[in-house]
């Protein structure tokens, strides 16, 4: 017969929770998410949404932790409108805002271990955040002044990756690697829904299943690729797609960070218990533009953006928080000085930034040295000495 | 990751190909040229990543699937092996697909179908398969960009036997060039060097008495020195040539415009004159078209050198980050210091080895 | 919920035919189609099986047609062997055997039009055969004469594909153009188990979903690529891989004859209707090597190839006509003839075919000719004018 | 497709690293090198198509899954880039990744990331990341082969900055490089000449003594021309050298080893005694190694030039059917036609131009 189900194997049994459809209904009218259900825990409202399977993951969610988590959602917006800023003031060349997927990125990014590692898109500045990376080296990069901007040992998270789709690869390879090792650890791909389509993504699909590979394929379904509507990757639910790969996948509401906490632990928590890889599909929202080059107002229809206004990640937890009672002024003041401190502390460090030293152009390129970049490499230091003011600027035109 | 971007392209009220020469940028007269070849040929088909709506991330699509509509200008899946190799399958059924790869850096996962497939098939088919695609890729440095946006891959594609490559360095040539791309019968790579889109200059918008896509052009005479450059660095060598003038030097500017095939005859001639050449590219040293060019005329010229041509590069590392872009770049400064050295005149080398 | 189902979206709402489990239960003792139901007519003995799905697509299939059908599948092996002979008589380098494959090429490629176009790999000779490719034409790849055969507008189909997966992004690009065209030509990929791990295969899945184009995914599990089973290539039947990308998917018994013919109409069908790609999985094995250069003893379990002996594609049809009484000696004399005078044609044409004349080394590498080409070639022609014998064989020691 | 294998590996029973020169196939100097690595490194896995149960369509990896486990000798799925990308995350965690290329014309899936990954992680990370990944490709011509089975993509990686390509000719080179290649903590691209898999010739298992990865060998000497060649081709050009002794002419053959980094040193020493230099690789000219070997000995030794540097090279065609090849590929005749251009004897372009 045709199908469109995927039937399960024996392969990969798994539990099928016949589940109802509790979670849902709240975003079944909106065509990003239409014919499907999204575990939910927190509606926009700011009311628990119950949910017996996915409950007891956050159960140890009590109120300080909800604060904390309310504070990092704060945080991140907060330098995320900075990092805009700086780049409208002429300090970084470019900035990627994350704007609206505050709640997939803190949610996931904080049920990880230290020892766990994160291989990520350039978006994922609020999962940086969590994982601890300094905030001068988050901006690095977008300020140019290097190629990428942490050590990724120090915070078991990878540089920005650039090119669509290839870092799923890495945290496959990776997490092959930790099982050799006889850890527990798990890789975390970080990727949009416009990366689903590259063969990269597939392959990695393909290899962690079948190595077992304790990996969590974590998709920030935010509705657009650039300019380009989900719906021109895929004709389906993305979460649909891994199963033909013997892929466990779920499909959570994105903007609802306890939601994102409790699918993304019941991936580790699969991960660590050798049960190979999870694609999570955080549906959400992109509320800014692609890039701060990018002008959304030529693809954006304003109605569809002010549906997910509504369904703002912060907002919700901050309902929930007022609901009860957790949000006294001590709270709201604390969590805007630890946002606007952080906001400063990336600004000062942002325009501490100076071009690197010339010849550091040389540096790194190869563990060992190399006769013929060295011969280059002395023979430019030949070239900027011919300059009187010894540092080589007035030599400098190459961009012009 | 877009770069900075202007809206500066043809629009609707488009000169059509007889209107004479109208001031265009360099985006706008690819923006012409690729209007013009959907215009003309209903097989011309566009495809690429952010194309339609948006326009392209540097506008050079704008307003294209608007008038020719959707099946015409296709916004593709985020594949690049993928519209290569759909173009590929086009093609067999007499289509003239015109594909952007968004930028130079995102060319690689359709590397395979390139080498493998677009370069080969004819050669493969005694003949009987064309592969008339045209590859859009804006390409090199000086934008300030973030990592993968700002390489030279020319290298990689010249050497690639089956494939042409053409690249143009001022706006006539946007339009002229990419429309003999599109009508050629052979796959070409178009490169365009995305620091000039914003470059102003009058388009004739006809292909009448436009030489020939192969055809290398001197765009500055003198007896000197030749300089060889090709795309974002034809403009450096013309204000270099302006510098040594006044120093009494007469620096004779080519811009290769055809990187495969080359149009050596138009290089050696000048050669021959001056006995002296330099080569400048953007890209990496190591096995870059600067070699090619060097060993060929060297095979050529060689009783009529002066001096071993000397090659002004990028350096054989990764692009560096763009705070550091300005030293990897050759720039007015480098170009004429390798004036000086094949002139044997004092320079960075002087006293040193080689 | 984790999700190991793909739920069926409105795009592609299609009627789910509840089918019971009557065609399979045959194969599912074996490990390579365990755990899933696969369509069949004929089974292994000769004897029909009924479908009511799949019947009617075959109800045209009369005793002259099956009749037909069976001197395909004996020519076609007829071929195979005898290619194999020229390759272990020296006359071709090598040659890739579908022994074990007739009935999945035959079926599929008998049911298409002539403006069907098919875009295969290396191994599909019978259809090539099916299509009408001259014998002499087949060889001269493997004899090392030319880079391919024939001329693919002239049968409908491209010449053999090396790069695994790379073709069927070709018949995804064809199958576009074609509907641009207002035509209601199908484009057909063949390839195997193996490609399925591709990033090209699956981006041809993207797409032709996106695209909604007339392409018909055939993939022949033969249950190896080389010397790698199809369980390192996924974990999960490969008709499940596609669903997930809005595509269906047929899983069929690929030595039945009838049974890919009715699978592979329903789809192309499908695909004439303006419904889209259908992934189908024939399910098959690969009797004899990788190609004459493999050594399977290495990683074949003969008791395996035994169990896939007892389902010869062939003999089952045999069977079928002995029942029917179809089988008269005329008829099998006639059949004889026509795989004896097949293998004499391909024989004689290849040993006809010579090395071409050298500096067509230099043709059909541009359209139009290149200045740089022409002086190589010019060089070259003087090089060899240098040689008394003026053809120029006393210079050739290129591959010493 | 695999191409004719046959079962000449070392064994079970190897050489230790310690026992002394014994006779060894190329490929089983390979497979030796491979073991030991294992042995010495748990750092070390292999992965790859077909490497595992079948040990690889040439048998470069036989026995190794068996002595060393499923674990440490990886059968993958079929994906290059797939294999290479996993590769990438496996250094991350410390490992040594040896990948197997079944061959030349299969990498290509893998370029992207190789080019924008593996190259660039330790440039882009300041030094943080290593990626000592080692990718074995057996590549060139000579053995009928189908089409993509005989290719020589060198000059796509030795342009590509930040990884090391090198590659053997001779049975111990194939043992010595290969160790020191997947010891070395840079990416190296290990081309593999597989028409010479079959060759035999003492080993001696040990790195002590051995040359550095980068160096250049002087395999014949000679006065009257330099001669470079690599891979597939020294053995060749050695032959060239015994027949230009026939008549007269010393001919130096150097063995380049090192693709990228080059040891020009030793390139530049010779032609300095030479004046004239060949220089022969089956990759395609245009672009080739050859281009850069002639610029850059230009560059340095114009004054001892006495001809221009001559390429005897595959043509600039995509790589023909099989009972083409000997034409496509250099052979001793051309080769040798290439020796009488630099000494100025008569050769096949007397009396033409260029
Ligand atoms: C291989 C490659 N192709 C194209 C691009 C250009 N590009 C940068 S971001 C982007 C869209 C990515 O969309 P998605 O995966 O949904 O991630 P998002 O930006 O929405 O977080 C594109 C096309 C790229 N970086 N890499
Ligand atoms: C890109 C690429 N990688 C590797 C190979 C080498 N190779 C040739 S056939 C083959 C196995 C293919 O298996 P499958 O897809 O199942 O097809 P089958 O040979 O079984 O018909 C391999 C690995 C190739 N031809 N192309
Ligand atoms: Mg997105
Ligand atoms: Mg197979």
């Amino acid at each position: 017969m045709l199908r469109s189900h995927v039937h399960p194997t024996a392969v990969h049994e798994r539990r099928e929770t016949a589940r109802t459809a509790a979670a849902s209904g709240r975003a079944d009218h909106d065509p990003a998410v239409r014919g499907d259900q999204l575990v939910q825990l927190l509606a926009p409202d700011g009311t628990r949404t119950p949910d017996p399977e996915y409950e007891p993951w956050v159960e140890d969610v009590d109120a300080d932790r909800l604060v904390a988590l309310y504070e990092d959602l704060v945080v991140v917006r907060r330098l995320d409108v900075e990092a805009t800023a700086l780049q409208r003031q002429g300090q970084l060349g470019l900035w990627p805002p994350l704007l609206g997927q505050e709640a997939a990125q803190v949610g996931s990014a904080r049920v990880l271990r230290r020892d766990d590692f994160v291989f990520s898109s350039y978006r994922e500045n609020a999962v940086a955040y969590c994982r601890g990376v300094d905030l001068t080296d988050m901006v690095k990069v977008w300020r140019g002044t290097a190629n990428s901007g942490w050590d990724p040992f120090a915070v078991g998270m990878a540089t920005p990756q650039i090119i669509i789709g290839a870092q799923t690869l890495h945290a496959t390879g990776w997490a092959i690697g930790a099982v050799k090792d006889g850890t527990d650890a798990v890789a975390v791909a970080y990727f949009g829904d416009g990366a689903t389509s590259q063969g990269d993504v597939n392959e990695a699909m393909v290899f962690s299943a079948s190595f077992r590979a304790p990996v969590v394929f974590f998709c920030q379904n935010n509705q657009w690729a650039i300019s380009e509507p989900v719906g021109l990757q895929a004709v389906r639910p993305l979460a649909d797609r891994a199963p033909g790969f013997g892929i466990p996948s779920v499909r959570v509401d994105g903007n609802d960070v306890l939601a994102v906490m409790a699918v993304t632990r019941q991936a580790l928590d699969r991960a660590r218990r050798g049960e190979g890889p999870t694609f999570v599909e955080a549906v959400t929202y992109r509320m800014g533009p692609h890039t701060t080059s990018d002008d959304p107002t030529r693809y954006v229809d304003p109605a569809d953006r002010e549906v997910w206004a509504a369904r703002d990640p912060l907002l919700r937890v901050e309902r929930l928080l007022e609901r009860e009672g957790l949000l006294d002024d001590q709270v709201t003041t604390a969590v805007k000085q630890a946002a606007d401190s952080a906001a400063r502390r990336m600004r000062a460090g942002c325009l501490g930034l100076t071009a690197p030293e010339p010849l550091s152009l040389f540096d790194h390129v190869y563990a060992t040295p190399s006769s013929w970049l060295e011969r280059q490499r002395s023979q430019y230091a030949a070239y900027l000495a011919m300059y009187e003011d010894g540092d080589g600027t007035a030599a400098q035109d190459g961009a012009r | 990751m877009t770069a900075p971007t202007t809206d500066r392209t043809a629009g609707p009220s488009a000169p059509s190909p007889t209107a004479g020469p109208t001031t265009l940028t360099l985006a706008g007269a690819l923006n012409l040229g690729l209007r013009h070849s959907l215009e003309e040929d209903p097989a011309v088909v566009l495809m690429g990543e952010d194309i339609g709506t948006l326009g392209g991330v540097f506008r050079v699509t704008d307003g294209l699937q608007r008038d020719f509509g959707a099946d015409r200008v296709m916004d593709t899946p985020l594949a690049e092996a993928g519209i290569v190799g759909v173009a590929v399958g086009l093609c067999y059924r007499g289509y003239r697909p015109v594909v952007e790869i968004q930028f130079d850096g995102f060319v690689y996962p359709a590397f395979d179908q390139l080498v493998t497939q677009v370069a080969k098939l004819r050669y493969r088919t005694q003949g009987r398969v064309s592969m008339p695609i045209t590859v859009r890729i804006p390409y090199g440095g000086g934008i300030g960009a973030v990592e993968h946006h700002s390489e030279s891959p020319e290298a990689y594609f010249t050497h690639t036997s089956g494939l042409r490559v053409v690249t143009c360095s001022h706006p006539q040539d946007a339009y002229t060039l990419l429309r003999q791309s599109i009508a050629c019968d052979d796959p070409v790579i178009f490169l365009e060097p995305k620091r000039r889109y914003w470059t102003k200059a009058p388009v004739e918008a006809s292909l009448d008495g436009a030489p020939p896509m192969e055809a290398a052009a001197v765009v500055v005479e003198g007896a000197d020195v030749t300089l060889v450059a090709y795309g974002p660095l034809v403009a450096t060598a013309r204000d270099a040539a302006v510098a040594a003038a006044d120093d009494g030097i007469a620096v004779e500017v080519i811009d290769l415009r055809s990187l495969s095939p080359m149009d050596l005859a138009t290089v050696e001639a000048s050669v021959r004159r001056t006995g002296r050449l330099v080569i400048t590219h953007e890209a990496q040293q190591h096995g870059g078209l600067g070699a090619e060019i060097a060993a060929s005329i060297t095979e050529r010229c060689f009783e009529h050198l002066e001096a071993p041509p000397v090659r002004v590069t990028g350096f054989d590392v990764p692009y560096p980050p763009a705070k550091l872009e300005e030293h990897f770049l050759p720039g007015l400064d480098r170009i004429l210091d390798g004036v000086d050295r094949v002139l044997g005149r004092p320079h960075s080398l002087t006293g040193r080895e080689g």
